[in-house]
């Protein structure tokens, strides 16, 4: 039972604080889209917002709970909780920091991918539940959507996979320490590929079409409200962190401190120059939030704002004090920061590509799927494979072997571009098109 | 430690269940559906011998139970779906178009 | 070991418990759920006879693509006809003495060979590297089968893209 | 009512048939509570999977009888009813209201007063793109081009308050010239935001122009060739995008239009793409309109001598100026009293939105969208 003991209380940390977690994204992404929007965003609810996610969440709990006429109740009730179950379980193989991690099963990644692909139950038995056209035109577009993409984001997990020669996601992480670099400056197309994919697989803009608040009204979530509601939007952002652990672990060396194998030791010490980079930042965090708390206009606003600077402290203490611990415990906590702070940036960019691009429409959605990302992603994945074997059979350095893949892949991608991938087909060519693969849209 | 006995029990209780689904039901996505699940009893014995063999010959023939199943979904339920749109049903009772 | 004990039987309930709601549910809908959760708790099983591998595919293949396969088809028939109409067709009788023989049959030789069924440890190497040996299998000793499954799959697409596509009007 | 079906020729006198479905089809009850039908718009689509097979236009649901209303209104006391019909665009409705008005009379309103209307209601026809680009953006899932196309619209409507008080029904002209002399940094508060705005506009078109998800939402969606435009009455951008060179402004000048150099932008294609590129050029030639205009705002009275109390000739006028959204028509039969006979509003929406059934036919579901907001209509002036 005692082996039981720290994978339990894993899970148990990762289901208490996810919810809290998807909050504060929610309030970032508020944030950063009004900062890019010339606006200012939540400022009430405590210091700049701070607790707006408090508010939201205590809000979304006490809204009444509707449940349509002539829904199906018992799917209408399921729906939401399979969404946030399958989000959940993904992360029990999503390693954290080298300590951090409920299970390594050799088949991890596969696992996660297959976990997250069970999601869509969620979507499409709640749209069709919910008794509404808008719904199920949602669930109808979110099952072709992601079935189409999870083919797409395989492909590019498959040239990582067979630079790693592993499916455990802590192995992944070491064949990129092993081999020295992390794995999206081998495979770039493949870490091209699985970004759009991933964001098409949990529905953000501009793949957005199951909930495009501007046709469909809110796709499958249309006639859900409080609680339920926030199951979704749980298990959306809980998709988006496991997309982003994904990417972070096979593409950009998960836990992996930038420079790896760059040692420089303080004189005396085995603490290194670059690791005391995040107990850094986390100061430069606190003295930010200590400037702006006397400036806050009431006194609780004052307070919170020095406690999140209190708190940034705090961390930086750990950060620190992990510094002068055991290797394991240094690994642990430095491991956990450069994993999360590269999940951070991850999502930062899903939230930058939200506010920039328009929303593409489900025919074009599926062309770029089948007609541009498929196929480059196979022309990738023979490409890498031809890499290994030039590396392992002839003793090629891999970047010389990868270089020219990734410049065929270039190539490959720019033809796809130049020729098929015309957005505006004429009406016969997307109609032939959307009959192949949806079977209610063609003429 | 589990007896095999009791992987190819739960195999057999499935396989029932799948056949008396696919002989009585009228749905004939349901049918489908029963065909999936004795294919996945079958999964279970081979997955079970597999182990009880210490081989993994038995796990490679369940994957292609599946690619197999995937076929037959995929076929079967392009079937039902274009008979679906000449017919407006799903029942397999009313499918005698070549009975007369 | 009781951890595992109490898992199997868990899994097994389940996946007998719901594939009977499966087969008479009146809602196609609700019948595909059931479904689904047979499939999850047989992906139980798997696992727990420390099958990793093919655990994985049942999710990923099984749950997650063919059931949605299923539930995209049903939501594209009208399901307005099955609320309505008579569940079973007229073989219930037929079909349950059929399954009763056929059950018999099957106990009376998991009965005569009971002696032999004692699941063994897995051999460490195929628990550890799952994965690797059924590869290993895939592709060196049944290459020739992968491939005909492949060309199978191949034109089970085809077909499948052929009868779901409509006449040219 | 159907506005989409009753055009001379096209389409049929039915609305959707809600009988008889094929296989896959439904009806799609869109609006008049959606986020992107613009206001309470109610459109009923027959959808083929994700296909619009059929569609009709609901309207109504804003009706206010403001037509109706005019009949118990003085002339004067009519004005500020006009500006709630294109709520986004009231100057523009005040002046081709007053110029009307004017023609009953047979006034003419000072150059003053002429020229400083022709500026307002350039700076109405920016603030009226602006809102539409912001919006039309947003339909098509850009959430950011709103935020900035309202800061700039934000700049306009100041210029509005600083003149006569008020933002959105302005209520800026009175028949028979101006009431309001203009405030004394009129010249350099407009000459200030045309400066900028020259930047702001290449910054929207570096967000939308060449983006190919834009692009590709845009081009090939809702076309309208130009014989159905003309024969469908669609005037403004959406005519000018199918290539009909056609704009009050250059084919029967009013106010002080004659005065100043602009082109009238066309296009080719008649798609949603084309509309979004006349509309943008328009913003930059309206731009030149005011520059030119505030140059040289000529000295002099700023009313007409009409009188106080107005009791046109018995008679009747059409007049009709190019407000933002088209042609934008007042048609007022007097017999004589202070109060009209009769009032006849042509709102460029209504015109515009009868073009949706014949835009619509064969596109999906987002493409409905698109086109809603390439038409830009606004509602108030569709129900009136």
């Amino acid at each position: 039972m005692r082996t039981l003991l720290i994978p339990v209380l894993c899970a148990v940390v990762i289901v208490a604080l996810l919810p809290l977690i998807a909050g504060y994204i929610v309030l970032v992404e508020r944030k950063v889209m009004a900062h890019m929007q010339a606006r200012l965003g939540p400022m009430r609810v405590g210091p700049h917002g701070l607790l707006q996610p408090i508010a939201d969440a205590l809000k979304l709990m006490l809204k009444e709970d509707v449940i349509p006429t002539n829904a199906d109740r018992l799917i209408f009730w399921f729906a939401p909780v399979a969404s946030v179950a399958a989000a959940l379980v993904a992360y029990s193989a999503m390693p954290i920091g080298p300590a951090f991690q409920i299970a390594d099963l050799n088949v991890g990644l596969l696992f996660i991918v297959a976990v997250s692909s069970l999601g869509i139950y969620g979507v499409v038995l709640g749209g069709w539940a919910s008794n509404s056209h808008y719904s199920l035109l949602g669930a109808m577009r979110s099952a072709a959507q992601l079935v189409s993409y999870e083919v797409a984001a395989g492909l590019a997990l498959v040239s990582v996979l067979l630079l790693a020669g592993s499916l455990s996601m802590k192995e992944i992480v070491q064949a990129q320490l092993d081999q020295g670099v992390w794995f999206v400056f081998y495979v770039p197309f493949g870490f091209f590929i699985y970004l759009v994919a991933s964001i098409a697989e949990t529905n953000r803009a501009p793949f957005d079409l199951p909930e495009a608040d501007s046709e469909i009204v809110a796709g499958y979530m249309t006639e859900y409200s409080g609680f339920r509601w926030a199951l979704y939007f749980l298990a959306e952002y809980a998709n988006v962190i496991v997309v982003a652990g994904v990417a972070t672990t096979l593409f950009f060396g998960g836990w992996l401190r930038p420079l790896t194998r760059y040692h420089d030791h303080f004189p005396g010490t085995h603490v290194e120059l670059l690791d005391v980079v995040p107990a850094f930042a986390m100061i430069a965090l606190a003295l930010y939030c200590f400037r702006l708390a006397p400036r806050q206009p009431l006194r609780v606003q004052k307070r919170v704002m020095a406690a999140a600077g209190v708190k940034c402290v705090l961390f930086a203490g750990i950060l620190f004090a992990a510094l002068f611990g055991s290797d394991a415990v240094r690994e642990g906590v430095h491991g956990a920061f450069w994993f999360l702070a590269k999940v951070g940036a991850y999502i930062y960019c899903f939230m930058w590509f939200r506010f920039t691009f328009p929303r593409y429409r489900f025919d074009q959605l599926m062309r770029l799927s089948w007609q541009f990302l498929i196929p480059l992603g196979l022309v990738n994945v023979i490409g890498v494979a031809v890499a290994i074997v030039l590396r392992e059979r002839w003793d090629w350095n891999p970047f010389f072997s990868l270089v020219p893949t990734t410049i065929v892949t270039l190539g490959f991608a720019a033809w796809l571009t130049a020729d098929k991938l015309e957005l505006s087909g004429t009406d016969e060519d997307i109609a032939a098109e959307s009959a192949a693969v949806l079977p209610g849209s063609g003429e | 430690m589990i007896p095999v006995s009791h992987y190819l029990f739960l195999s057999l209780a499935l396989f029932a269940v799948g056949v008396v689904g696919v002989l009585t039901r009228r749905n004939v996505i349901i049918m489908l559906m029963s065909i999936e699940l004795i294919l996945n009893a079958v999964n279970i014995n081979l997955v079970a011998f597999s182990r009880l063999y210490g081989s993994v010959d038995g796990q490679v023939f369940a994957i292609f139970v599946i690619a197999d199943a995937a076929a037959e979904a995929a076929v079967g339920l392009g079937i039902i779906l274009a008979f679906f749109r000449n017919r407006k049903t799903i029942h397999a009772d009313e499918m005698d178009l070549l009975k007369w | 070991m009781m951890l595992a004990k109490l898992l199997f039987y868990f899994f097994a309930l389940l996946a007998v418990g719901s594939a009977v709601l499966m087969v008479t549910r009146r809602n196609i809908v609700h019948a595909a759920v059931f479904l689904v959760t047979t499939l999850l708790a047989t992906a139980g099983i798997f696992l727990q006879l420390e099958a990793e591998f093919l655990f994985v595919v049942q999710l990923l293949v099984y749950a997650g693509g063919i059931m949605v396969l299923f539930v995209f088809v049903i939501m594209l028939v009208n399901l307005d006809i099955e609320m309505r109409a008579v569940r079973f067709n007229k073989q219930w009788t037929v079909a349950g003495a059929l399954a009763f023989v056929l059950a018999m049959q099957v106990l009376t030789a998991l009965w005569v060979g009971r002696k032999t069924f004692h699941l063994p440890a897995a051999p460490a190497a195929l628990a550890e590297r799952n994965t690797e040996t059924v590869a290993d299998a895939l592709f060196s000793h049944f290459v020739l089968a992968f491939e005909v499954a492949s060309i199978l799959l191949l034109v089970a697409m085809i077909g499948a893209v052929v009868m779901g596509k409509r006449r040219a009007e | 009512m159907s506005a989409g079906n009753e055009a001379a020729g096209f389409g049929t006198a039915r609305g959707v048939d809600t009988t008889v479905l094929g296989e896959n089809e439904i009806i799609l009850n869109m609006g008049p509570q959606h986020p992107s039908t613009h206001g309470v718009l109610r459109i009923k689509l027959r959808l083929d999977g994700e296909r619009v097979v059929d569609s009709e236009c609901i309207i109504g649901y804003l009706h206010r009888g403001v037509e109706k209303i005019a009949e118990h209104r003085s002339y004067p006391q009519f004005a500020p009813y006009v500006d709630r019909m294109d709520y986004v665009a009231a100057v523009s409705n005040g002046l081709g209201y007053c110029e009307a008005v004017e023609k009953l009379l047979g006034a003419e309103a000072p150059p003053r007063a002429r020229v400083v209307r022709t500026i307002l209601a350039e700076l109405q026809r920016i603030a009226s793109h602006l809102l539409w680009l912001g919006t039309h953006a947003l339909d098509i899932g850009a959430l950011t081009p709103i935020f900035y196309s309202m800061r700039e619209r934000e700049e306009i409507l100041k210029i509005f308050e600083k003149y006569c008080g008020a933002r959105l029904t302005t209520h800026a002209f009175r028949i028979g010239g101006l009431q309001y002399e203009t405030y004394d940094t009129f010249e350099y508060d407009v000459k200030r935001f045309c400066e900028a705005l020259a930047a702001r506009i290449d910054e929207y078109e570096t967000l939308l122009t060449e983006n190919r998800i834009w692009v590709g939402r845009t081009k090939g969606v809702g076309v309208l060739s130009a014989d159905d435009a003309i024969a469908l009455g669609v005037t403004g951008p959406v005519l000018r995008a199918s290539g009909v060179q056609w704009d009050l402004r250059k084919a029967q000048p009013y106010a002080a239009y004659e005065q100043y150099q602009f082109e009238v932008p066309t296009r080719e294609n008649g798609d949603a793409y084309d509309r979004y590129l006349v509309r943008i050029a328009e913003m930059r030639q309206s731009r030149l309109i005011v520059l030119q205009a505030v140059e040289q705002i000529p000295e002099g009275p700023i009313m007409a001598r009409i009188g106080k109390v107005l009791k046109p000739p018995p008679g009747e006028v059409y007049h009709s100026i190019e407000g933002p959204k088209g042609e934008l028509g007042y048609y007022i039969v007097s017999d004589g009293t202070i109060q009209p006979y009769r009032v006849r509003v042509r709102p460029p929406s209504f015109f515009n939105l009868q073009a949706f059934h014949r835009m619509a036919r064969g596109a999906m579901v987002a493409d409905v969208v698109a086109i809603i907001g390439s038409i830009d209509i606004v509602l108030g002036e569709v129900d009136r």
